[in-house]
């Protein structure tokens, strides 16, 4: 039975999402998304072990062998990824449990679960993919299901926010087919593995250039990185909080995870790296992403704003680690994908808390409340140390390891961009300190004390990256390995 | 002499494409495109003649089809006003 | 012959850019819309001088008959017209497809030929897996349905959820299935003045639901398949719909049963993968469901699927079209 | 070069018409159908990748030696309906918006989006309850 | 017997372009909605009918199935057309779209 455990992986949340609408029942739905997000989990921890064991192995499916047929590859790349996204939905799940119908009606909560499902279904099977073209499919199916989820933001901002995703989004994924036909025009394949051994063969082919960046370009929309950052904020902010978690935590991950697969594996260092200037114009819009981000996050008003706009800034320190294009760099950028999913979802959690008691994550609204609700901003604060990238936290490992990177290339100017971002990080996390803190209290009318699952699911993620912080030899071997199944070349 | 037809047909889309681009109005654009998509269904059903595949006349069924469910469509929905006042009328 | 075909092409292909042009310059969204009509018919043509029949299917349902009703239906509700665009969004634009076009011409230097019989396409060994030994292997003359249905399964079962996701999204926002209650379809519009109109629907519905059956299970032979079959027969109701009145529509297929349905495809298709791997494949692996006879598994596989594709696209092109028309009554 | 690539510098001519009208165009509506032009433009694309001079349509028959390539033909079908399935979101997100802001243009809507104070407050109802504050809005 | 069918399958196809071709250019040229339906409604149905008919009794490439396509199309647009023109043509004078008089200029 483990033979069909890389099918199971994308076919139980695939099949849990029409069950969600046929079962039309908003306890029913959130049973079955939390039933989806263990046994992803249960999945991937199994599938990693194999991998630990055996190495990389794939999946052919329909039964017909690779390049006629799709294939799915499980390898030390992806592995991480699968952990992540599936163990970010399970706390989704379960802080989803009540925090889902604060926000929504009945009617939508179901819907919610359902598009979670498909998320959950587009994300891992983007993830797992051995197919270029099946990659878009999963790309689409993640993306549409997150437009739907965006627009369900209780602010009719959140309308606008997701149809500028939407727009934003399909040109990028215009781009990617447009990148993938022309790849396919000189290669005569969709298989990555099959397309990486002939792109050798095509040496100096200018389509393939521009197949290559088209692709970059395209999975730069999904990505965020500065200037195709646009869609991010407002689809972060407005998005249910829920939905924010989720979506900050994974979506634009895979998006970095499928753009090195493509970049490593399938076009190989040697055409994205040496033939063109891609690892110098990614360094570039890293660094710009590091300031730019941090920067425009400090004049926010709205925390779940400043969280988007942070993210902006922490996907740049992912990109930079990772145009590297060094095994050292490529590991701290997979350490800072893990480390910051974790961070960015508790600090959503928080939010998510403090839209539960308050209703509202306007900074002026949260003025003086540090005393009052001392675990609240206790773990926002602790998740915001994370985002700086100060010890005890995982940030700060991930952090160091990039900077250890850098150095090793010689960068001086990426590392003064990110000590520049690490600075405007403690200005804003400092900002909200100072607020919940040293302010006088606006007079609140505060509701009961939030559910208790959403406080423990908080805590959990926080302590968490506690713990990466203190003992991080779990993520690092996974990034270490991701690295080495990355640059070990052929896909 | 097929490719005949088939010259006279692309000549005769070119005149519609005019009357489309100049309207006026969308009257004489539905018009324009409903016309325009007959003479689609002689392009494709004529296209399978000169190429040897004549089989292939189902595409044009289908055409014939949709070109007629679409003018219906697009009269009926852009019209949903007055054939609510219309109707109220008439029940007075 | 390849002259003839050169010569059509250009034609074609200039009126398609023409068209192009048009839609961008026009400033009324209505002419637009109606061109972005034409844009399509002249697509589907040069899909079927391409020998991309299946395409050109897909396309004339899409093109024509879906996107361009919607667009229509929600220029409608939203009484649009365009607003002069403002010059500073014109540089960026500009900037963009100079440098996008540039980089596409860029490549074309090393594209393959157009029409070439040598390019990495057609000389890559999965051109003779598909267009040869799929024939001993499954055995169905569409080459387009084998690969779409069996091959690359996997991807049509991803457009499948893609279609669902559509259909739920668009629920979703319009919510047909619990309108508020203060605006309840005030009901019984009939195009009551057009009497032809009624006389000639009713006659085509059983010849267009007939029509969808056969380009379902024709799918195997010529072009056509799952998908185009459930565009037809959600445009068979479409029409019902349009000139009986949209609630008459609603009782002949009402929201609950139409639910069910958009639900049932994925779980269908993704029931087929599940048993084959239960028979001991790999996920939809259809040799597993006739043992001793893989060929006629694959039929069986391939029809079940294309079934479900066609029952779910209906579904939810029904909701769809429901969902935005029935929002032009309760706006009232 | 000029016989043998001109129907892609076409096509390429036609996907950049469609990216331009996306980009410059404020209204949403025009955006969505720019957003369609682009798409087709890249669909023409890879079906004249697999088409072969002289071959026929990839449906096997015994006259016929000759046939173009399926491959192009059965991505272009997905990406064919993965586009409609957006179009169709695309529009009922605009039909929402007009319903709430009372326009659907871009810059309209963002200057209601920022000079309104209410534009804090959530929205009451999920299932279009918004029409009333577009047309309160405009009055 | 053969000839007989080529030659009376040219002649149709003659006939239906010429009744497209008119029929197109009276849809450019005429001055209003009403005489261009017109134009091109009878012209389009008549061209389109002749072409059908031309294909049907073509010799070469004959086969039953094509000939029950051909005759399924044209009895749909026979059916189809003219109810989409008339259709058209009585939302228009109900929507008050304007007649051409002697001596107005083309709308």
């Amino acid at each position: 039975m483990t033979a069909q455990l890389p099918a199971l992986q994308v076919a139980i949340p695939l099949i849990c999402a029409p069950l969600c609408v046929v079962g039309r029942s908003r306890r029913f739905a959130w049973w079955l998304f939390l039933l989806a997000a263990l046994a992803s989990l249960a999945i991937s921890v199994l599938l990693a072990l194999r991998v630990s064991r055996e190495g990389a192995f794939s999946y052919q499916m329909g039964g017909w062998t690779a390049p006629a047929g799709i294939e799915w590859v499980v390898a030390g790349y992806n592995v991480p990824i699968l952990l992540v996204v599936s163990a970010i939905a399970v706390a989704v799940a379960v802080y989803g449990y009540r925090a889902a119908g604060l926000e929504l009606d009945d009617w939508h909560t179901t819907l919610l679960y359902t598009f979670l499902c498909l998320t959950l279904t587009g994300l891992l099977g983007l993830t797992i993919t051995g197919d270029i073209f099946n990659a878009f499919v999963f790309l689409e199916i993640s993306s549409l299901s997150t437009y739907a989820l965006v627009a369900m933001g209780r602010r009719r901002r959140a309308l606008l926010s997701s149809f500028r995703y939407l727009v934003i989004g399909t040109v990028g994924a215009t781009f990617f087919v447009i990148g993938i036909g022309l790849a396919y025009a000189v290669t005569g394949t969709l298989n990555m593995a099959d397309l990486a051994a002939r792109v050798g063969a095509a040496e100096g082919n200018r389509a393939l250039y521009a197949a290559v960046v088209f692709m970059v370009v395209g999975l730069g929309v999904k990505v965020a990185l500065v200037p195709l950052h646009a869609w991010l904020p407002g689809a972060y902010a407005e998005a249910p909080n829920v939905v924010s978690m989720f979506l900050a935590a994974t979506s634009t991950k895979v998006a970095i995870y499928i753009l090195t697969r493509v970049m490593f594996t399938v076009f190989g260092t040697a055409l994205v790296f040496t033939a063109l200037p891609t690892g110098q114009v990614l360094l570039v819009l890293a660094s710009a992403a590091m300031i730019l981000g941090s920067a425009v996050a400090c004049f926010q008003g709205d925390l779940k704003y400043l969280l988007a706009w942070s993210s902006v800034a922490q996907i740049g320190y992912i990109m930079a680690g990772i145009s590297l294009a060094t095994a050292a760099g490529v590991s701290a950028g997979y350490l800072h994908i893990i480390n910051h999913a974790i961070t960015k979802a508790a600090m959503f959690a928080a939010a998510g808390l403090l839209l539960a008691r308050l209703g509202s994550v306007q900074l002026g609204a949260l003025a003086g409340l540090g005393r009052r609700m001392p675990w609240t901003f206790g773990a926002i604060v602790v998740a915001g140390v994370g985002l700086i990238g100060l010890p005890p936290t995982a940030g700060f490992v991930s952090k160091w390891a990039l900077v250890t990177a850098l150095v090793e290339q010689r960068q001086w100017l990426v590392i003064a961009a990110m000590l520049v971002s690490s600075l405007l990080a403690m200005v804003y996390v400092g900002r909200l300190v100072e607020v919940a803190w040293f302010r006088d209290p606006a007079p609140v009318t505060e509701t009961a004390s939030p559910p208790k699952g959403m406080v423990a699911v908080t805590w959990v993620l926080v302590l968490l990256t506690i713990w990466f912080g203190i003992d991080a030899s779990l993520p690092a071997s996974l990034a270490d390995s991701a690295a080495q199944a990355l640059l070990g070349g052929g896909g | 002499m097929i490719l005949a037809v088939m010259v006279a047909l692309l000549v005769a889309m070119g005149l519609v494409l005019a009357r489309v681009y100049l309207g006026p109005g969308r009257y004489n654009r539905i018009l324009a495109v409903n016309l325009f998509g007959t003479k689609t269904v002689l392009f494709v059903a004529v296209v399978g003649y000169v190429f040897g595949r004549p089989e292939f006349l189902d595409i044009a069924i289908l055409y014939a089809l949709v070109n007629f469910v679409a003018t219906i469509a697009v009269l009926r929905l852009t019209h949903y006003d007055e054939l609510v006042e219309q109707h109220h009328e008439e029940e007075v | 012959m390849s002259t003839e075909f050169t010569l059509v092409a250009i034609a074609l292909l200039a009126m398609l850019t023409l068209t192009a042009m048009i839609i961008s310059r026009l400033r009324g969204l209505y002419g637009a819309a109606m061109v972005a009509a034409l844009f399509s018919l002249l697509t589907a043509s040069l899909f079927v001088l391409m020998d991309a029949v299946d395409v050109a299917f897909t396309e004339a349902a899409v093109g024509v008959g879906v996107s361009t009703v919607l667009v229509l239906t929600v220029l409608a509700l939203t009484h649009s017209r365009e607003a002069v665009t403002p010059r500073n969004r014109r540089l960026p634009a500009v900037a963009v497809v100079v440098a996008a076009g540039g980089a596409l011409v860029y490549a074309s230097q090393d594209l393959p030929a157009f029409g070439s019989a040598d390019s990495p396409i057609q000389t890559h060994p999965i051109t003779d897996v598909y267009l040869v030994e799929s024939q001993e292997d499954i055995g169905i003359p569409n080459v387009v349905t084998e690969v779409l249905a069996s091959y690359r399964g996997l991807d049509t079962l991803g457009e499948l959820i893609v279609v669902f996701t559509a259909g739920l999204t668009v629920l979703s926002l319009l919510g047909t299935l619990a309108p508020p209650e203060d605006c309840k379809p005030p009901g019984r519009f009939h195009l009551t003045d057009y009497r032809v109109i009624r006389i000639v629907s009713g006659l085509l519905m059983p010849f267009i639901l007939l029509f969808a059956l056969y380009v379902l299970f024709h799918g195997d032979y010529g072009p056509g398949g799952g998908f185009q079959a459930g565009v037809i027969f959600a445009s068979g109701f479409v029409l019902y719909g349009l000139v009986f009145g949209l609630d008459r529509a609603q009782q002949v297929v009402p929201p609950r049963v139409l639910w069910l349905l958009v639900s049932l495809g994925p779980l269908v298709y993704a029931g087929v993968g599940v048993t084959t791997m239960l028979l001991g494949g790999t996920f939809l692996d259809y040799d597993m469901l006739n043992q001793g006879h893989p060929e006629s598994g694959q039929h069986l596989g391939i029809l079940v699927v294309e079934t479900a594709i066609g029952l779910t696209v209906a579904a939810v092109m029904m909701t769809i079209f429901f969902g935005f028309a029935s929002r032009g009554v309760t706006r009232k | 070069m000029i016989a043998t690539h001109y129907v892609y510098w076409v096509l390429f001519a036609i996907m950049m018409i469609g990216l331009y009208v996306v980009i410059s165009h404020g209204n949403l509506l025009k955006k969505l159908i720019g957003l369609s032009i682009f798409q087709v433009g890249v669909f023409l694309f890879y079906i004249s990748l697999g088409k072969v001079r002289g071959g026929s349509a990839p449906i096997i028959s015994p006259t016929v030696q000759t046939y173009s390539h399926p491959l192009p033909q059965v991505l272009i079908l997905t990406a064919i309906v993965v586009g409609v399935a957006t179009l169709a979101v695309g529009l009922g997100l605009a039909v929402r918006i007009f319903e709430t802001y009372g326009t659907v243009e871009e810059d309209e809507v963002i200057t209601r989006s920022a000079t309104d104070p209410a534009d804090g407050v959530p929205e009451d109802s999920l299932n279009g309850g918004g029409g009333d504050a577009a047309q309160g809005d405009e009055a | 017997m053969h000839t007989v069918l080529t030659v009376a399958s040219g002649v149709l196809l003659t006939l239906g372009s010429i009744f497209l071709l008119t029929g197109a250019v009276g849809l450019l040229r005429f001055p209003d909605f009403y005489t261009r339906i017109h134009a091109g409604g009878i012209a389009e149905t008549v061209g389109a009918g002749f072409i059908l008919l031309g294909l049907l009794v073509r010799p070469d490439d004959w086969s039953p199935s094509v000939a029950v396509r051909l005759l399924v199309i044209l009895a749909f647009l026979v059916l189809t057309s003219p109810t989409a023109t008339h259709v058209l043509a009585q939302a228009a004078r109900r929507d008050g779209v304007p007649v051409w008089e002697e001596g107005d200029g083309p709308q």
